[in-house]
């Protein structure tokens, strides 16, 4: 708003906290965000979302592009005079040489987008500008594949070099340069002086600070140690920043592109049974409970498989219809004890997985294991470390646990690859295989005309339901905080989204 | 002396070895390992082969033995191999918070020590008065307070106070010993109060049980001055046993400040311990674990040195 | 009769006198020995003692600060602090007795029998004593909690007890070995050993009494430690999980978030933990000044 | 203030004595309540004369003395009567700061234990020079001529040296000496000695006590000598004061008390203690009973409780009556007793057993040999220890075999090799011709049961945590020598009795019996199962003479009863005497002399043994004022360095260059005489 209308001004370095360590720099082989604070600013990608008018895409690498009216052929016009940090000019092959790492990897490299480029046939590349991408299918969220900051552009030679050279050594065609990175501590990056796009970045350089504590980096921050951080805090961290700082201190808030969900493993006795599923997830009482665990958490909207407020979401009046969104939990609840006694397990117990972060895991958990509580179900909370919780569900050694959906994106396909059936897809920790799922994925997914993929979303989101599978919790609730003197970053629903600190500006 | 020390050498070995097998095959019994933390911990979708691929690449699909003596191999030339989440060497990792631990407990142990020996003294001279009872709940809370809670205290009487609060990241005291002291004496206090306690105690019981000795009779009946009987006679062999606390508290300290670190938010072994373990990290997990037990060893033999340094009955034979 | 009557007898005569020459020469041991029945008290009865269900929560309430209703607040989901505190009470005493118990038998069983047999055996234990010393604590329990598959005991994790207890079997070993050794070269071993006496009679009814002494000292200070232990990881969240009711696990968690606006939050979890080992330590040195010969006057 | 006047009326009285206690009172502040440890003490000490302070243990002479120190623990004791004036100033009405002064200076004090009471950690040098730099303010230099001067002055060779040592590099008599050497440091005018030898060999013993006499002779120093052993009273004292249940009881000049005692006590005392230098009588005479307990003394006499003159007038505490003797008693009788119309008779007794002498012996020893490895060089150096070497001897039914020697001679490792207790290195056990070694697991098992023991220390040879109907009774149900829970507790009482006790004891535990009772409960443990042989590891050494004559006869009776065999280790010379039949000497683990008693005793051949016999002081001061010393010399040699050939010919007066060169063998000199010595 306001801020961005004032003429920016260059010079100064960001220091602001980075709340994970990466474990490696390639982006194509990462999920965490820790990753993308850490490299965006050094690379760059073909596309990106516009972030003042998401979820529009705009330009990045690419000048310009056309999509051919079947939706088959994807063609890019890349700037030109782009170097890599190194001095070597940045051209298609460069591109090409990226997305075929990307779509599929040489031995021993990870590319975690394998699945998401696999509709994509060949890639040409007629001159050192221009790329072209030809499809299978059609795809109705490969713009937003292209989009995706996941997609950074490395150089070809270097690939050609080592495969595996993202992981270490950082090349990139940024707006800022590798200077340092201190394990433990922090990375920093300085201002790439020949940086494609004219007069950017305004900042000298930046210092991502890591801070594993949430306390400690609050501390930061109200200190002026380090001026934001950018995956977001909890409400009451933001309640005690607000009291602490007064109007030194922004918040932005949006929802958030991440949510929590209650699996059940329907491979064991009762969860087998779906009306046992369907009661355990009418008992849940969403509208309250997201009242109470957004003051302490950072759980919030309550919301189908899509993110709420996003084109393709449910709309509330039709999401209470279905099971575990009544707004009457009493009826609910009643119903689901007598679904319960019709399964012959009034007196159900079992053991709730869940993760064990303080934040907004046990709190779910806490808040489940509550609402169980109150239809007579008895249930034990085990909280385990990473490992162990991935293993288990991974491997199917649990009845119910709560799952988290981090989508690396708001794309609406993406949000429902989680629910496609078992096989073939380790996402899936129910274990459920159901062939009326994927076939109305697969239909959106080819759908050309919004109206009509959203109809086949919401029958999706019905089926899953009623079958109780699994369904979405809460979905997280973002909240960044920085100092009114950070200028020109863009709050989004996803923290993957504007890391690049291109547009970043100090206002002192 | 010297064949007593070699010895003492030799006997450390055996132990590093009964350490390294304990930990190693511990480690193995965790369900999960590192590579699923790493492709799906936050969710990614990621194919199977793809995570049999990365454990062939840290070589986890052989047999425990051969990576157990593959370990062994390496630590034998004091390589102690590489972090399996960051894929840099252990050493490193671990150096870098090496120093921070360290300190710290370099600093506890001061900070205890210069308290604990005029208080311990003090307490058994003065027996059963109201200075022993005070000293006596004094050392006693000192035990029975959680050092983190009472760092969080300490951090909410800062804020609270001065709305201070110490600086995040660790500057070594060579570059600037304020900010550096500002920072890691809170952390030194939090648990130095134990230790203080620990170290106190024990030079107060030995003290008394010197004090009963016959030899301190016959000092006063040499008519020595109290002082002396006391400086002199006394304490030096009290000191004997507090040397073991002070030293096996110390070697506590390092990696023993998990919980402190984590108030504190410094990047120590502690906190390491804690990632690696949260992450499954075996080979730095394995690699922390030897580093403190030949540290613990190590400091060990020093005590028994000193023990030997300080009592001719032992030095002499 | 005069033979088994006196055996059974006299100890109980003795026990009381005990307790009463006990209270007398330790008058902060009798104090602490009270604190330790109360929380036992509060631990037992928790449910007619607390004035709410623990596990309730309360989003209406959230963060209370202490009241009439809520004497030590609520926190963040609007649960009674109170309750929750004499609920940890009995997590607390379980694992404490529980895995200081269960530590210190073994070790004092494993000492005894060091310095009992001597030589090889005494060796072999010495090392394996050694290596568990040598062994980070910490990782110790993080790895056995982690490993195990977990099996609970009224809502305790029994690989928490377990890894709480096995730092303190060489701790004990190491003492009890000691005291068993000035008790091994006593003259009347010597003549339990004359008369041909069974091993096991000889470590059990002639050795094991005579240290039983420095075994109780060290069980009593070992409980102390145990709850502290337990109140460390359930903060690393490696403990106890919520929602249970646990001291440490009240300090930690979204504790951390909130204790500067909610310092009731972690002030009076604090107080108690502390109070608790407090009780514990100051009982035990006071068994120790009361038992330890060299301290009576 | 007293203090200061008494000073001022005469300050340079040369009839002044020097020490003057008056009516001195010790109280101590106990959990069992109010100890009087010390009541209404008086007495006086000349310059350079020798007091000598005897009495049972526990009467109060320890704290006497360190009450004359000042050194009572602060915290419990009181003194709340009484004077303590040395030089006219009262010691108790000083500050601490002048008592301080004091001590080391004009008064020092050699205690009981010259094991414990050096600083380990500090060397011998700065522990004498310390007085003398405080006291003196010598220079390092002065302070050090000095210690050497004293070193020489207690006889240890090579001053210089070992001014650099630390104690554990000296042994106990060395240790002593330096003790000594550091009382004397300041030329002090008072040294008060509480025990000084009790815990050294019977010739150091003679060696330190000859030295401290001729000292205090030649500095004209006064010497306050605390001691039980009569003996030593006898050769050392000018006058003796008697103490019994913390008050004065007799005194009087030497010879008056031990050849005149007014008071039954002494008399009872001095007759049941054995002497070498009378015929042994058939039975000791003893004094019945036990002192009273000081935290609740009967009124009246306190003696009378066992005293065998006891009359009415008893009931009201006697006061020091003035004797003919010149001295005093604390009796109502003692002008009867001057007259001699009292005259002691214990409880009289039949007369010696005699051994069933029988062709095949119970025991026979024969080449034993045992060897200690000193463990791991971790702490110490290793080495072998030999502490028995090729020792032979058998031992016959009904017998008592008497086993002396100096301390670490290996005499208790020859009883533990025979109890099975330790494995020999060499050599070979039969007992009733079964070798023990060879034996199967149940021939040991019955041969265990006939092979008894009873410790030396009373406090540490009972399970404290176990009754005493437990410890006799644990065998009998152990091994079914009890039909049943009644008969087992049937036999413990009939045990008890035979041991003197009242079946009610069965009930007590140890800590609530006296040391005497302790060891009759040991002797009924050990007869529990009718054993056939019992090895006595000096049975009676740590008790009083009064109680020590009660055992030794028990003992002797349960023999007579039983037909039992001892094999009774001591190095006190006059009890072994007094007690066995046979008697074997040994030294540094060799068996130096063996034979009937009257004849060892009457004409001994081995130099060492006849070193012993002269070593030991007999309670009678003329006797033993007339003898002059026949000193031994030197120190047990190292058991880690033993020497070549002889074992004694460090020592012994004889010794030629072939003493150190063969070992001599145990030949027979005279029928049933053996001695290892060939000079004889
Ligand atoms: N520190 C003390 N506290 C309480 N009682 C004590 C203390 N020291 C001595 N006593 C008591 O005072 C009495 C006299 O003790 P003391 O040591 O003088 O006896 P003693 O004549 O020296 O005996 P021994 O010959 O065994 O040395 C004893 O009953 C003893 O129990
Ligand atoms: N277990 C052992 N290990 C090493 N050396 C030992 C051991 N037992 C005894 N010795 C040594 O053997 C020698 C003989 O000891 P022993 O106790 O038999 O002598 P002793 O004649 O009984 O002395 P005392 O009269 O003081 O009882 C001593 O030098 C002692 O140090
Ligand atoms: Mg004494
Ligand atoms: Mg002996």
């Amino acid at each position: 708003g306001a801020a961005q209308a004032q003429t920016p001004k260059k010079g100064g370095t960001l220091n602001f906290a980075i709340s994970a360590e990466t474990p490696h720099y390639d982006c194509h082989g990462s999920d965490t965000y820790a990753t993308l604070h850490f490299s965006s600013p050094f690379y760059s990608t073909l596309l990106r979302y516009n972030l003042n008018k998401f979820p529009e895409v705009e330009a990045d690498l690419a000048k310009s592009w056309t999509v051919s009216p079947d939706q088959l052929t994807y063609t890019f016009m890349l700037h030109d005079g782009v170097k890599f940090h190194d001095g070597t000019p940045l051209t298609s092959t460069d591109v090409k040489a990226t997305f075929d790492r990307l779509r599929n990897p040489p031995q021993g490299v990870i590319s975690n987008r394998k699945a998401t480029f696999a509709d994509i046939e060949s890639i040409e590349t007629p001159n050192p500008t221009t790329i072209v991408f030809k499809l299978k299918a059609v795809n109705s969220s490969m713009l937003d594949h292209f989009a995706s900051p996941w997609n950074c552009i490395y150089a070809a030679k270097d690939l050609a070099a080592d495969p595996n050279a993202p992981k270490t050594k950082i090349n990139g065609t940024g707006p800022f340069t590798f200077v340092e990175h201190i394990k433990g501590s922090h990375v920093a990056g300085k201002r790439n002086e020949n940086y494609f796009k004219q007069g950017l970045p305004y900042l000298d350089g930046y210092r991502g600070i890591f801070m594993l504590q949430a306390a400690a980096m609050l501390n930061a921050l109200q200190g002026g140690q380090v001026l934001a951080e950018f995956r977001g805090v909890s409400p009451a961290e933001r309640d005690r920043m607000v009291a602490a700082m007064g109007d030194k201190l922004r918040v932005e808030e949006s929802s958030w592109t991440l949510n929590l969900v209650v699996v059940f493993n329907v491979e064991k006795k009762p969860f087998d049974d779906p009306r046992v599923r369907k009661a355990l997830l009418m008992a849940i009482d969403r509208w309250g409970g997201s009242q109470g665990l957004s003051k302490i958490s950072t759980l919030r909207s309550v919301g189908g498989v899509v993110r709420p407020g996003s084109p393709l979401a449910t709309p509330e009046a039709e999401l209470v219809k279905l099971p575990g969104f009544s707004k009457d939990i009493a009826k609910s609840r009643a119903e689901a004890k007598k679904l319960l006694a019709e399964a012959g397990v009034s007196n159900l117990k079992f053991t709730l997985w869940n993760r064990n972060l303080a934040m907004p895991y046990t709190p779910a958990g806490v808040f489940l294991v509550d609402q169980w509580r109150q239809i007579g179900v008895e249930v034990e909370h085990k909280q385990s470390d990473t490992a162990p919780y991935v293993s288990a569900l991974q491997s199917g050694n649990f009845e119910v646990a709560i799952d988290f959906n981090n989508l690396f994106n708001d794309d609406a396909s993406l949000a429902m690859t989680k629910y496609l059936s078992h096989k073939g897809n380790p996402l899936n920790m129910s274990r459920s295989n159901d062939a009326e799922i994927d076939k109305l994925y697969e239909q959106q997914v080819r759908e050309r005309d919004p109206g009509k993929r959203r109809e086949l979303i919401m029958a999706l989101e019905k089926r899953l339901f009623e079958q109780g599978y699994q369904q979405p919790l809460l979905w997280w609730h973002r909240i960044v905080l920085s100092h009114k003197t950070v200028m020109g970053w863009k709050m989004s629903p996803s923290h993957n989204l504007g890391a690049d600190l291109a547009d970043v500006w100090l206002n002192q | 002396m010297l064949r007593y020390t070699i010895n003492r050498v030799l006997l450390m070995i055996p132990t590093l070895i009964g350490v390294a097998v304990l930990v190693f095959f511990l480690l193995r019994v965790v369900p999960g390992d590192i590579v699923e933390v790493k492709l799906r911990g936050d969710g990614g979708n990621v194919s199977q082969e793809t995570i049999e691929m990365e454990r062939k690449r840290f070589g986890l699909d052989r047999p425990l033995i051969v990576q157990f003596a593959d370990w062994m191999i390496g630590m034998a030339k004091l390589d102690l191999g590489r972090s399996m989440w960051t894929e840099r060497p252990v050493i490193e990792e671990i150096s870098l918070r090496l120093e921070l631990s360290l300190q710290v407990a370099i600093m506890a142990t001061l900070i205890a020590v210069l308290i604990a020996i005029p208080l311990g003294t003090l307490a058994a001279l003065f027996r059963d008065t109201w200075i022993d009872y005070l000293m006596r709940i004094i050392t006693i809370g000192g035990l029975s307070i959680p050092s983190f809670w009472f760092g969080m205290l300490i951090m909410l009487s800062l804020l609270a106070f001065f709305n201070w609060l110490p600086p995040i990241t660790f500057t070594p005291i060579y570059v600037d010993p304020v900010a550096n002291l500002k920072q890691l004496i809170w952390p030194a206090i939090a648990v130095g109060y134990r230790y203080c306690a620990v170290v106190a105690r024990m030079i107060r019981s030995s003290l008394l049980e010197v004090l009963n000795e016959d030899y301190i009779r016959t000092a006063r009946a040499k008519g020595v001055f109290e002082r002396l009987v006391i400086s002199r006679h006394a304490l030096r062999n009290a000191l004997l046993p507090a040397i073991t606390v002070i030293g096996l508290e110390f070697t506590f300290l390092i990696g023993g400040l998990v919980v402190t670190e984590q108030v504190f938010n410094l990047n120590g072994i502690g906190q390491l311990f804690v990632q690696s373990v949260s992450r499954n990290d075996f080979m730095l997990i394995q690699g922390m674990v030897m580093l403190i037990a030949a540290f613990y060893v190590f400091v060990n033999l020093i005590i028994d040195l000193l023990y030997a340094w300080f009592d001719p009955r032992i030095r002499y034979n | 009769m005069s033979l088994a009557l006196p055996a059974l007898a006299a100890p109980r005569i003795r026990l009381w006198r005990g307790a009463g020459d006990f209270a007398r020469a330790q008058p902060l041991g009798a104090v602490s020995f009270v604190i330790i029945c109360l929380m036992m008290f509060a631990g037992i009865f928790c449910t007619w003692v607390a004035p709410y269900d623990p596990l309730n929560i309360d989003f209406a309430s959230i963060l209370a600060p202490p009241s009439w209703s809520h004497w030590c607040g609520t926190d963040a989901y609007g649960r009674d602090i109170c309750s929750r505190l004499i609920y940890g009470s009995r997590t607390a005493l379980v694992i404490g007795f529980t895995a200081s118990f269960a530590g210190a038998s073994i070790g004092a069983v494993l000492g005894i029998a060091s310095a009992y047999f001597g030589g090889k055996i005494d060796d072999y234990i010495q090392r394996l004593v050694d290596i568990l010393l040598a062994f980070p604590l910490i990782v110790l329990a993080l790895v056995v909690v982690a490993a195990f598959p977990r099996f609970l005991v009224g809502g305790i994790d029994v690989n928490l007890i377990a890894a709480i207890a096995i730092p303190i079997i060489p701790r004990v070993a190491r003492v009890v070995r000691a005291a068993a050794l000035s008790v091994r070269v006593m003259p009347y071993i010597d003549a339990a050993r004359a008369a041909g006496y069974s091993h096991a009679r000889i470590i059990f009814r002639h050795m094991a009494p005579n240290v039983v002494a420095p075994y109780l000292i060290m069980l009593t200070a070992f409980i102390a430690q145990a709850i502290l232990a337990e109140a460390s990881l359930s903060f690393l969240g490696l403990g106890v999980t919520e929602p249970t009711a646990a001291w440490g696990l009240m300090l930690s968690g979204n504790a951390a978030d909130f204790y500067r606006e909610a310092p009731w939050m972690i002030l009076f979890p604090g107080i108690a933990i502390s109070l608790a080992v407090f009780a514990f330590n100051l009982f035990g040195d006071s068994l120790r000044d009361y038992l330890d010969p060299r301290f009576r006057v | 203030m007293e203090a200061q006047s008494q000073t001022a009326v005469r300050p340079t009285e040369t009839s002044a004595p020097l020490l003057k206690v008056e009516d001195l009172h010790v109280h101590f502040a106990t959990s069992r309540g109010l100890v009087r440890a010390v009541e209404g003490l008086s007495f006086e000490i000349g310059r350079g004369e020798v007091v000598a302070i005897v009495g049972e243990s526990g009467s109060g002479k320890s704290v006497s003395a360190l009450s004359i120190m000042r050194l009572l623990p602060p915290l419990t004791a009181r003194v709340p009567k009484g004077r303590i004036l040395f030089e006219g100033r009262d010691l108790l009405a000083l500050r601490s700061e002048q008592m301080r002064e004091l001590r080391g200076r004009d008064i020092s004090m050699i205690f009981q234990e010259p094991m414990t009471s050096l600083n380990p950690i500090l060397t011998i040098g700065l522990q004498i020079t310390e007085p003398l730099q405080i006291h003196l303010g010598m220079t390092d230099k002065q302070a050090r001529d000095r210690a050497v001067e004293l070193l020489n002055l207690v006889g240890i060779p090579d001053p210089e040296r070992r001014l650099g040592q630390y104690p554990h590099q000296f042994s106990g008599g060395m240790r002593q000496r330096v003790v000594i050497a550091i009382g004397l440091a300041c030329n002090p005018k008072l040294i008060i000695a509480d025990e000084p030898t009790t815990a050294l060999d019977v010739t150091i013993q003679a060696q330190i006590l000859e030295l401290m006499k001729n000292l205090s002779r030649q500095l004209n120093i006064a010497l306050i000598i605390i001691t039980h052993n009569l003996g030593v009273v006898a050769r050392y004292a000018d006058r003796v004061v008697v103490m019994y249940a913390a008050r004065r009881i007799e005194q009087g000049s030497a010879e008056a008390v031990f050849h005149r005692p007014r008071h039954p006590y002494t008399m009872g005392l001095l007759r049941s203690v054995p002497r070498l230098d009378r015929p042994r009588g058939a039975r000791l005479e003893t004094i019945e009973g036990l002192p009273p307990n000081l935290a609740a003394i009967p009124p009246g006499c306190r003696f009378a409780p066992r005293c065998p003159f006891r009359i009415p007038v008893c009931d009201e505490e006697p006061p020091l009556y003035p004797t003919d003797t010149g001295g005093l008693s604390r009796c109502h009788r003692h002008e009867e007793i001057a007259a001699g119309k009292i005259t002691w008779t214990g409880a009289g007794g039949a007369g010696v057993p005699a051994p069933h002498d029988t062709a095949q012996p119970l025991l026979s020893v024969r080449n034993l040999k045992k060897h200690f490895t000193i463990a791991g060089g971790l702490r110490r150096k290793g080495g072998t220890v030999r502490a028995v070497e090729d020792i032979s001897f058998d031992l016959y039914p009904g017998e008592t075999l008497g086993l002396v020697g100096e301390s670490g001679c290996g005499k208790t490792t020859v009883g533990r090799l025979i109890l099975g207790l330790e494995e020999p290195t060499a050599g070979e056990l039969r007992f009733e011709g079964i070798d023990i070694g060879a034996a199967s697991a149940a021939a040991m098992k019955r041969i265990r049961r006939k092979v008894q023991v009873i410790f030396q220390d009373p406090y540490s040879s009972l399970n404290p945590r176990m009754t005493v109907g437990q410890i006799i009774g644990e065998p009998l149900h152990v091994f079914d020598l009890a039909a049943d829970r009644k008969a087992a507790s049937e036999r413990v009482a009939e045990l008890l009795q035979q041991v003197g006790l009242r079946p009610e004891m069965a009930a007590r535990y140890p800590h609530q019996l006296s040391g005497g009772q302790r060891q009759r409960v040991g002797s009924a443990r050990a007869l529990a199962m009718n054993p056939s042989f019992i090895v006595c590891d000096e049975a009676v050494s740590a008790l009083d003479v009064s109680i020590q004559g009660q055992i030794i006869n028990l003992l002797e009776d349960l023999q007579r009863k039983f037909g039992l065999a001892y094999l009774f280790i001591a190095h006190d010379l006059a009890v072994v005497r007094h007690i066995s039949m046979r008697v074997v000497v040994m030294y540094f683990g060799r068996i130096m002399e063996v034979a009937d008693r009257d004849v060892l005793y009457r004409e001994p051949l081995h130099p060492y043994t006849k070193a012993l016999l002269d070593a030991a002081p007999i309670p009678d001061p003329t006797i033993e004022k007339g003898r002059e010393p026949r000193l031994i010399q030197g120190e047990l040699p190292s058991h880690l360095a033993p020497p070549s050939g002889c074992v004694f010919n460090t020592r012994c007066p004889l010794a030629s260059q072939e003493c150190r060169e063969i070992v001599p063998p145990l030949e027979e000199k005279r029928p049933g005489h053996f001695a290892a010595c060939i000079k004889v």
